[in-house]
């Protein structure tokens, strides 16, 4: 039974092919959503430490599992073997064994209080506020100094800072973008704050992280760092008034449709409709993605998400519309026009 | 299998204790958990209801000083009882054993006054974070008064049948236990609710 | 049949707790394989949003309150009183009584798969779905109107009762049913860590029953305890939940680390190393599991000082662990090991419990766990120390108890093939979860992006999940062929030390035909201090008389469930016929002539 | 006391104690309506009723007299849910930014 080739033949295969998984994770592939790429103060921070940490993680895991490897190889009963020495424990040893790890555990602690301060969410002077609403299963963006609403797509300037302060209209959400940032949980009733600032232009992906219910899984966020003048252009389209369809034209029909229908009972389009249930739409157009980052704004998506959101998101709080055939291409085209 | 008793094992315990004894107050042990997240969640919510009534406009404290003089005297009618019921005294053991019990009623009945009237000055349990935590929290202690005058009835009950004498001290020993249990907590409570506001 | 319902015998007690437990068991891990399935592609193979969120709010609820803790239980009733030298437990009724509550219970939270019709709820299943710490406020009436959570808080609150009963019982068991001489520094380290458990126990849930009691007050009469529309605040679920949450993951562990204490020195025929100190470090470590809670609500903003705090109380847990580890390692040290299947799992239990005690310690460090939590690195951690750590322990305990619970000799073969297929499927299975997690794939989601890049990671998990239900299976038949081809056990095969190998496998009604007088901690062996005790004599000196049956504890117990259908249906007048059963049940026991 | 070192208190002292008790909660009550204390009225009404509670137990549950170990068996769990509430009354009145209702 000793001489079992197996055990000394499992144990480092499983090693190695733990090994393996390890490299494919850290080499190549395109990972939106890593920890390990960080692209902003917040997450560089979080990343320097968890690799501190990790480094004496792995430190203890080699040498306790090989203490415990080299036990078993060295004590396998040998039949004749002598009667083992009934050692009963060994004062200096536990003392030993107590203080290591206590010691190993100040070097981990100690940077942990110092990045618990630091990135206890309050941006420098001069941060652009943002305010994130967390709904089933979707994000509201308000930016109070910028007079602007909107959702679902962050738009945000690289390289300045970012004071985040989030709420829920419901249940909890919890708002991650891997690269930027740590999460943080949007909760009714209180207000979370985190600050961070990206080194670069481009697109941040995320996802909620708290269970909210059906569609959790389909709460992803996108954010879109950008330069400062696009991301000011940005701004005046966002902060004028939405686009007036010409006369006659399709888009006109779809808004009369629109101003007819359930829509303006849920959504808010500045001076055609004023609810809150929904995103506001007013300038839905002139987004990338729509319904939690779900689907890209085609055509095609809008026309299947406003005949039966449920269908395509379990759960979703937009109940399917009666809208068909023209009236429904008509309100789509006047929806993409809102640039 | 019998019924009878294995002389060897029925007395002797390890630590020389009483085995439902120990039982008991180790439950007594997990009922200041119980009382203690049910008296944070009061305190925490102190002052968040947002609309009225607010505590200091309804509770009535010279009304709950009696309701607390009550319980303070059923507990020392429930230690002369014990006392009694050593001694064999079972007159004396039936006669506070019923006082305890009694007294136990009126504070029922003054609680069941106290909830109607506070429900007739329109704090309900869902009218605001204090109604909802105070009834909870007083309800709950109310609970294991309403089953120590059960216990107690039904010592008494026995005792008037004459089913429980000095042999059974240890039962109402417990039940005595029990009983100031909920009086201690109502010391709390009365100090934690009623009078810091 | 009759004997069975109203037995009072710890050992039977045991048997049902075992056999139940692990249906309950095979069924969590049913609804971990078609989570498992589910994520084996991005898109998934159509299991709906609904369902997946019943399926792992009942896979952690199950395994938590279904499977692990009554495992542990079986090995309480059969073995504590036998290591203490005792004839029974100190209140067989209530022992009985925390089984049937359990049984009713796990019953109850169970039915909830098959109860749709009868709510009209247009679907067969209503179980619980919101998540097995079912944070406030997705547990509103507002937000979860049907009657899944209804499930989920009234299943728990009786499984409480069933905890605590047992928890009273072996407290006052092992404090005061030792034998002559089991002084408390003689008790088989096993004990010790059951006796740390049960004060866990009856701490902990008290808190839990609070809270569930808030949130049935919340569900059924319209309070606002957790809702912010009422001023009321979901973090005071949180607070509530992980004060009790986090001496319940030390209620799981706790068990498995006493039976690992009681294998290893077996096995390699030396004393537990340092056996006061890991009694000690155990005790440290159930207290300090009670100041640590808020480690699992980083995210949720409690401000830097709380994140400081609880990150250093969190970490400070690691080095009594530690010196546990160091322990076990030194009883193997200059021992001779015999690779028994109880042995590996042993061995096991601590190469995987050390992964999964790191990673926690990564979870510790708040600013990183801003990272972690609620992504797969979070279930990567949970199931090292819940597969690897207690499932691990169990099984060494089952491995190594067995023969004494039934008589009967497991297959050491069989053992060894469900040993490695566990170790690789576990391994397989959870190890690329921490990679899943850190690039960013977050827990109880159906679904995931194709573009995240985790498909490959997750079809391994998948496949090493089926590898350990397949091992699973090697398992349950090891355990029926010794119903089938029995080969029958002798009093001590493994050559232990402990009081429970001095009797017969399985044991007499009575366990002992004289209660043994204990003289040192290792009583059945030759150690350079003293001698293997005298053997018991084979038969009574004189006729032991042991306790009948009842059926009170029985009958008591069905009034909960019955109470729970009422509140469930909002029917008044089943809730009271539930309390009139449960209040005859009471009374026939208080009257009932039943002497220890 | 005199009753220290005897293994039973008297029927006289569950008078003398019931005294007591009756006392303390005239001068809590007392102590409420007076507007001079308000100031330190919390501290002074938490040591009071600490005194009572100690007292029931001491002489009523007989802990004082009784075995070492239910004292242990009933103070640990009683320690803990006192710090239950001290830390909760902490993390929601101290480090947290309350509801802010805005
Ligand atoms: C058996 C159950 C069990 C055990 C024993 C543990 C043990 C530990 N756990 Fe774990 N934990 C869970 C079960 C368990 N946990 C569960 C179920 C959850 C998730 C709940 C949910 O969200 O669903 C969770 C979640 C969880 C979190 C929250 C994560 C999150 O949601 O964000 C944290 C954070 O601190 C944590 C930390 C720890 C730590 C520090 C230990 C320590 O006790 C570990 C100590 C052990 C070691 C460290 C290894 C051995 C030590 C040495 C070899 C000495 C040298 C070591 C050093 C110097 C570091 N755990
Ligand atoms: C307590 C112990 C425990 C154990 C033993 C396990 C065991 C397993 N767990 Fe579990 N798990 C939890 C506790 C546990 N888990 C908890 C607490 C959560 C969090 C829940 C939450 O988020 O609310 C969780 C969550 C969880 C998730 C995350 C779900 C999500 O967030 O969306 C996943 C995903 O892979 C998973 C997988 C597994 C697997 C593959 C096993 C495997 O080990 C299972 C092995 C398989 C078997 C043992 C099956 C054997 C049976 C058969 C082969 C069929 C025969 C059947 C019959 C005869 C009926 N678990
Ligand atoms: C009962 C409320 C309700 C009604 C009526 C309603 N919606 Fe919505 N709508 C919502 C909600 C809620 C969402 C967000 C759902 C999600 O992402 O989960 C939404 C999302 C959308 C979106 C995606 C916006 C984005 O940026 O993600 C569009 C476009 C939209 N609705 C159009 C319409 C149109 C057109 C109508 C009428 C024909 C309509 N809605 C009627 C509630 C409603
Ligand atoms: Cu929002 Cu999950
Ligand atoms: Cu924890």
């Amino acid at each position: 039974m000793l001489r079992d080739p197996v055990y000394f033949d499992a144990v480092p295969l499983a090693l190695v092919s733990l090994v393996l998984l390890l490299l494919t994770a850290c080499g190549g592939g395109h990972y939106p959503q890593s920890v390990f790429h960080a692209e902003a103060d917040f997450s560089r921070e979080l990343d320097g430490l968890f690799r501190n940490i990790f480094a004496w993680a792995v430190g203890v895991f080699v040498v306790v599992e090989a203490l415990l490897l080299v036990a078993i190889a060295r004590f396998r009963a040998r039949p004749g073997g002598p009667e083992p020495k009934p050692v009963h424990g060994h004062t200096a040893l536990e003392i030993g064994w107590t203080l290591a790890p206590a010691l190993i555990l100040v070097f981990i602690a100690v940077p942990t209080m110092r990045t618990i301060f630091d990135t206890a969410g309050h941006a420098p002077e001069g941060a652009l506020r943002v305010e994130v609403i967390g709904h089933q299963w979707w994000w509201e963006y308000r930016y109070p100094t910028l007079d602007i609403s909107t959702a679902n797509e962050l738009h945000i300037p690289a390289g300045m800072p970012i004071q985040v302060e989030m709420t829920s209209a419901d249940v909890i959400h919890s708002f991650w973008i891997p690269r930027l940032a740590g999460k943080r949980d949007l909760i009714q009733g209180r207000t979370n704050r985190i600050a961070f600032r990206t080194d670069s232009t481009g697109e941040y992906w995320g996802q909620c992280a708290e269970f909210c219910g059906a569609s959790h899984a389909n709460m992803r966020l996108r954010v879109i760092a950008q330069s400062d003048s696009v991301f000011q252009r940005w701004v005046d389209r966002q902060r004028a008034a939405p686009v007036t369809p010409a006369k006659g034209s399709v888009e006109e029909t779809g808004q009369q449709i629109f101003r007819r229908s359930a829509c303006i009972g849920c959504h808010t389009i500045t001076g055609i409709a004023n609810a809150k249930v929904g995103p506001d739409l007013s300038h839905v157009g002139g987004r990338g993605t729509i319904a939690g980052a779900l689907f890209p704004n085609t055509t095609e998506s809008l026309h299947r998400w406003i005949s039966n959101a449920p269908s395509l998101k379990p759960g979703a709080l937009m109940p399917p519309q009666s809208l068909q055939g023209a009236d429904l291409d008509a309100v789509v085209a006047y929806l993409q026009s809102l640039k | 299998m019998a019924h009878d008793t294995h002389a060897a094992t029925h007395h002797h315990t390890s630590m020389g204790l009483d085995s439902r004894k120990m039982a008991f107050w180790a439950f007594i042990g997990s009922e200041c958990l119980l009382f203690g997240s049910l008296i944070s969640t009061y305190l925490v919510y102190k002052g968040r209801s947002l609309v009225g009534p607010y505590p200091h406009e309804i509770l009535n404290i010279p009304f709950t000083s009696f309701s607390t003089f009550d319980l303070l005297m059923s507990s020392l009618a429930m230690v002369l009882a014990l006392a009694a019921v050593q001694r064999g005294d079972m007159k004396q053991g039936k006669l506070w054993l019923l006082v305890t019990a009694l007294l136990g009623l009126v504070f029922l009945g003054g609680q069941f006054w106290e909830f109607s009237h506070f429900v007739h000055e329109g704090l309900g349990l869902t009218t605001n974070l204090f109604g909802s935590t105070f009834y909870v929290l007083t309800g709950t202690h109310g609970a294991h008064v309403t089953i120590g005058v059960i216990w107690l009835l039904t010592l008494w009950v026995q005792a008037l049948r004459g089913k429980l004498g000095p042999a059974n001290a240890m039962t109402v020993e417990i039940t005595g236990l029990y009983w100031h249990f909920v009086d201690v907590v109502w010391i709390v409570i009365f100090t934690v609710v009623y009078l810091i506001q | 049949m009759k004997s069975w319902l109203t037995t009072t015998d710890h050992k039977r007690i045991g048997l049902l707790y075992f056999w139940t437990a692990f249906a309950f068991f095979l069924i969590g891990g049913l609804e971990a394989l078609i989570i498992r399935a589910q994520l084996v592609r991005p898109e998934g193979i159509g299991v709906s949003a609904e369902t997946f969120n019943q399926l792992f709010t009942m896979h952690g609820t199950t395994m938590v309150f279904l499977a692990l803790m009554p495992l542990s239980a079986a090995f309480f009733n059969f073995i504590i009183p036998l290591q203490i030298g005792a004839r029974d437990v100190a209140f067989p009724r209530l022992n009985a009584f925390s089984y049937w509550v359990f049984l009713l219970g796990g019953l109850f939270l169970n039915a909830s798969f098959v109860a749709g019709p009868l709510f009209g709820a247009g679907q067969l299943s209503v179980a619980p779905d919101a998540g097995w710490f079912g944070y406030a406020n997705l547990t509103s009436r507002q937000f979860s109107p049907g009657p899944n959570v209804d499930f989920w808080l009234l299943g728990l609150q009786i499984l409480g009762i069933a905890s605590l009963a047992a928890g009273f019982n072996f407290v006052v068991t092992i404090l005061n049913m030792r034998a002559p001489g089991m002084r408390m520094l003689r008790l088989p380290p096993f004990t010790w860590m059951t006796l740390i458990t049960q004060f866990l126990v009856i701490t902990a849930f008290p808190v839990i029953t609070v809270a569930l009691v808030l949130l049935m007050f919340d569900r059924f009469f319209g309070t606002h305890f957790f809702l912010p529309s009422g001023g009321g605040d979901p973090i005071l679920w949180q607070h509530l939940f992980w004060m009790f949450g986090h001496p319940e993951v030390y209620i799981l562990i706790l068990p498995a680390m006493g039976i690992v204490s009681e294998v290893l020195p077996t096995f390699s025929r030396k004393p537990l190393f340092g056996y006061t100190v890991v009694v000690y470090s155990g005790v440290v470590i159930a207290f300090l599991g009670w100041s640590v809670w808020a480690h699992h609500m980083f995210a949720s903003g409690l401000g830097p000082i709380a994140d400081s705090v609880f990150a250093g109380t969190t970490m400070l847990i690691a080095i009594p662990t530690g010196v546990k580890i160091f322990n076990w390692i030194g009883t193997l040290w200059g021992g001779q090991i015999r690779f028994t299947t109880a042995l590996l799992f042993a061995v096991g239990f601590i190469a995987m419990f050390i992964i999964g005690g790191l990673s926690g310690v990564t979870h510790a460090s708040a600013p990183t766990d801003l990272q972690q939590t609620d992504t797969y690195y979070v279930v990567a951690h949970i199931h090292y120390v819940l597969f690897g750590g207690t499932i691990l322990g169990l099984f060494a305990g089952m491995y190594y108890w067995w023969p004494k619970m039934t008589g009967r000799l497991l297959s050491e073969r069989l053992g060894k093939v469900h040993f490695w297929l566990t170790l690789i499927g576990m391994n397989l299975a959870f190890f690329p979860m921490h990679l899943s997690g850190l690039l960013g794939m977050p827990r109880r989601i159906y679904t995931y992006s194709p573009d995240l890049g985790v498909a490959g990671f997750n079809l391994v998990s998948t496949i090493g999940a089926f590898l350990v239900g397949i091992a699973t299976l090697v398992f349950f038949w090891n355990l029926l062929r010794t119903r089938w081809q029995p080969v029958n056990a002798p009093a001590n095969p493994w050559n232990g030390a402990t009081l429970e190998w001095a009797i017969p496998s399985p044991p007499p009604v009575y366990n002992f035909t004289v209660i043994p007088t204990v003289a040192n901690r290792l009583p059945l062996w030759q150690t350079e201090r003293h001698g293997p005790m005298a053997p018991l004599p084979e038969r009574p000196p004189a006729p032991i008389h042991v306790p009948g049956g009842s059926w009170w504890p029985m009958i008591t117990a069905v009034g909960l469930p019955i109470m729970a259908i009422g509140a469930l249906s909002h029917f008044l007048p089943v809730v009271l016929a539930g309390a009139v059963v449960a209040i005859v049940g009471i009374y026939g026991w208080a009257f009932e002539p039943f002497e220890m | 006391m005199s009753e220290q070192g005897q293994a039973h208190a008297t029927t006289g002292t569950y008078l003398r104690i019931a005294a007591i008790l009756v006392m303390i909660t005239l001068i809590e009550v007392g102590v409420f309506y007076v507007p001079a204390f308000q100031a330190v009225l919390v501290p002074v009404l938490l040591v009071l009723s600490a005194v009572k509670f100690t007292l029931v137990v001491m002489f009523y549950m007989h802990l004082k007299f009784d075995n070492k170990f239910f004292a242990f068996l009933f103070g640990g769990p009683l320690l803990l849910g006192l710090a239950v509430v001290v830390s909760l009354l902490f993390i929601f009145y101290g480090t947290v930014r309350l509801r802010t209702g805005s």
